[in-house]
């Protein structure tokens, strides 16, 4: 199965590289598809992750032909002084 | 509406969706923004300009000399002075025939609810997850909708939570674990405009959601990658775990 | 940099894509904005608030009272006032270590070009057409990047034209047949924040332009649908019989 | 062939409606798809025109599968007094 991978935002300029495309023998999840394409580097639990443009958890089994896409919350804010 | 505020609105009481019932319930509104930073500042300026008739501004901290980058509310004479007072001065500057209430304190969940139960429309431009998640929380108990924005890096975001809704997801359902990596614009830095860009978009939704027109971002979230000029429009659905949402519908 | 700009403009200098080499940047640009009403209100405010070292501002005519449900640079206090006058005001109020000059008069081909010779950048927001058409063919003569933003109703939309480029569209690409039917928010109304929005994605796009930074949206346009809230990304061609542009390159 | 037909803006307003399909038999200009899908309304040379989100001008033939969009040029500004 196919499966193209994108990073957004902050997250794209961290890993140096905006899209991968993936092939996997069998289902993965979020967490898996992160792994395989990020050279198993630690996937935090605060990266926000869509399946098709829809929000999902990392435990999510990604289909043939999904788009994952990884991003960063923006939970700041500039109030602050 | 006097002579004087149909010439002061006419160009959005020209427009089909708006008209001078769109323009009564925008002077009958009360909308509290929490935070009169980066975001706030643009969110209430145009609510303001508008003629949002009561607007509640709420912050406890005073205008610092690296505010004034992106606080455009806020002058450089007004340094030291706290920001609901600086912001106070400027929205009625603006526009004199709207109500300004400054709120200087700093919020438990039983002075925010009870504040929140006052208005029509809730705009969080706060700075932090634990003030983000409180605002939630009373925001669901209270049934009152949700602008949520924020703003840092080369990044934004926006949604809206309509709580009175059963079906909208509430804030935190973005958060299973909101025990996430603090980030602040003194650590982190961000681009003065972004914060115009999102903070704009907060009056835009609040007015459609006050006026009932058009469709809000509700169960979607816009992402804004600044460095590639994209949006990203994200499917949010409730979270069937959610320990605020979930809680109260029960 | 003195000490006083540094901690000013820490929270941008703090990210890795300006940096002290991004703000010098910024404080040595020269900028054009031509209108201070609904886009001109935010472009200028954050442009200034930045630290842009120059802004040179340009529009004849005088605040009004139909202007303040929008143009947030202005206050009510300024009716009757040169919006450049009170322009200035707002934004060395804003930030007083950069340079405002106000410009009071009606262009025509020759002096538009002749200012537009002397800035980094140029950005557009006027409200009609024929301006916009002579604002870009000044861009092209002069090869000056420009950054062209619309609102009304409910409706938005951004585009950069890098004219120094020869692959770059200009403006008037978009125009095969420029003869279009007018539309001004007198007769067609405009919904406040939507100005806002578009304003300070101009200015956003403006920083990249002079920061060299991320990608601008040179061959794209957006366009927003603000009922929607929904944004168009429409990727533009240079018109191969385009009349300023060919011109040019030829 | 099959195409998809979009109106953004004020434009869905006044056409009172957001997105129409259409089959067509013969290859059809970008003007033609406004006239099947609007019921031969004249289509004004200043309404813009983008086949598969790419701007085109409206003698542009479309091809099966493309998605059409139609929307109103943002001229004006809100400069005026």
């Amino acid at each position: 199965m196919t499966i193209v991978v994108k990073f957004f935002g902050s997250l794209r300029e961290e890993i140096g590289k905006s899209e991968v495309k993936l092939t996997a023998e069998q289902p993965l999840t979020v967490a898996q598809v992160w792994a395989q394409a990020c050279d198993e580097a630690p996937l935090h639990h605060h990266i926000w992750t869509a399946v098709n443009m829809t929000y999902v958890d990392q435990n999510t089994l990604v289909q043939d032909g999904d788009e994952v896409a990884f991003f960063p919350p923006v939970t700041g804010g500039s109030d602050e002084n | 509406m006097d002579n004087n505020q149909l010439l002061r609105y006419s160009r959005q009481i020209l427009l089909p969706q708006v008209g001078i019932e769109g323009q009564e319930r925008l002077l009958k509104a009360k909308v509290l923004i929490i935070g009169m930073g980066g975001l706030g500042s643009p969110a209430a300026m145009y609510l303001a300009a508008a003629g949002i008739g009561h607007l509640f501004i709420s912050d406890f901290d005073k205008v610092d000399l690296s505010n004034l980058q992106r606080q455009i509310i806020h002058r450089t004479t007004d340094i030291g002075r706290y920001k609901v007072d600086s912001a106070r001065d400027t929205l009625l500057a603006l526009n004199p025939l709207i109500t300004v209430t400054p709120l200087y304190q700093q919020w438990n969940n039983t002075n925010l609810s009870a504040q929140v139960a006052e208005v029509d429309v809730v705009l969080d431009c706060s700075d932090n997850l634990p003030t983000r998640l409180a605002i939630n929380q009373a925001c669901v108990q209270t049934q009152t909708p949700l602008v949520s924005g924020s703003a840092i890096r080369m990044e934004g975001q926006i949604s809206v939570f309509r709580n009175q809704l059963p079906e909208s997801p509430c804030y935190r359902c973005l958060y299973p674990n909101p025990s996430i990596p603090e980030e602040t614009c003194t650590q982190t830095g961000i681009l003065a405009p972004i914060v115009g860009i999102i903070g704009s978009l907060q009056a835009l939704e609040a007015m459609k959601l006050i006026m009932e027109v058009g469709e809000v971002l509700m169960g979607k979230l816009l992402w804004l990658d600044a460095m590639k000029m994209e949006w990203y429009r994200v499917k949010l659905t409730k979270n069937p775990h959610c320990p605020v949402c979930q809680d109260q519908s029960s």
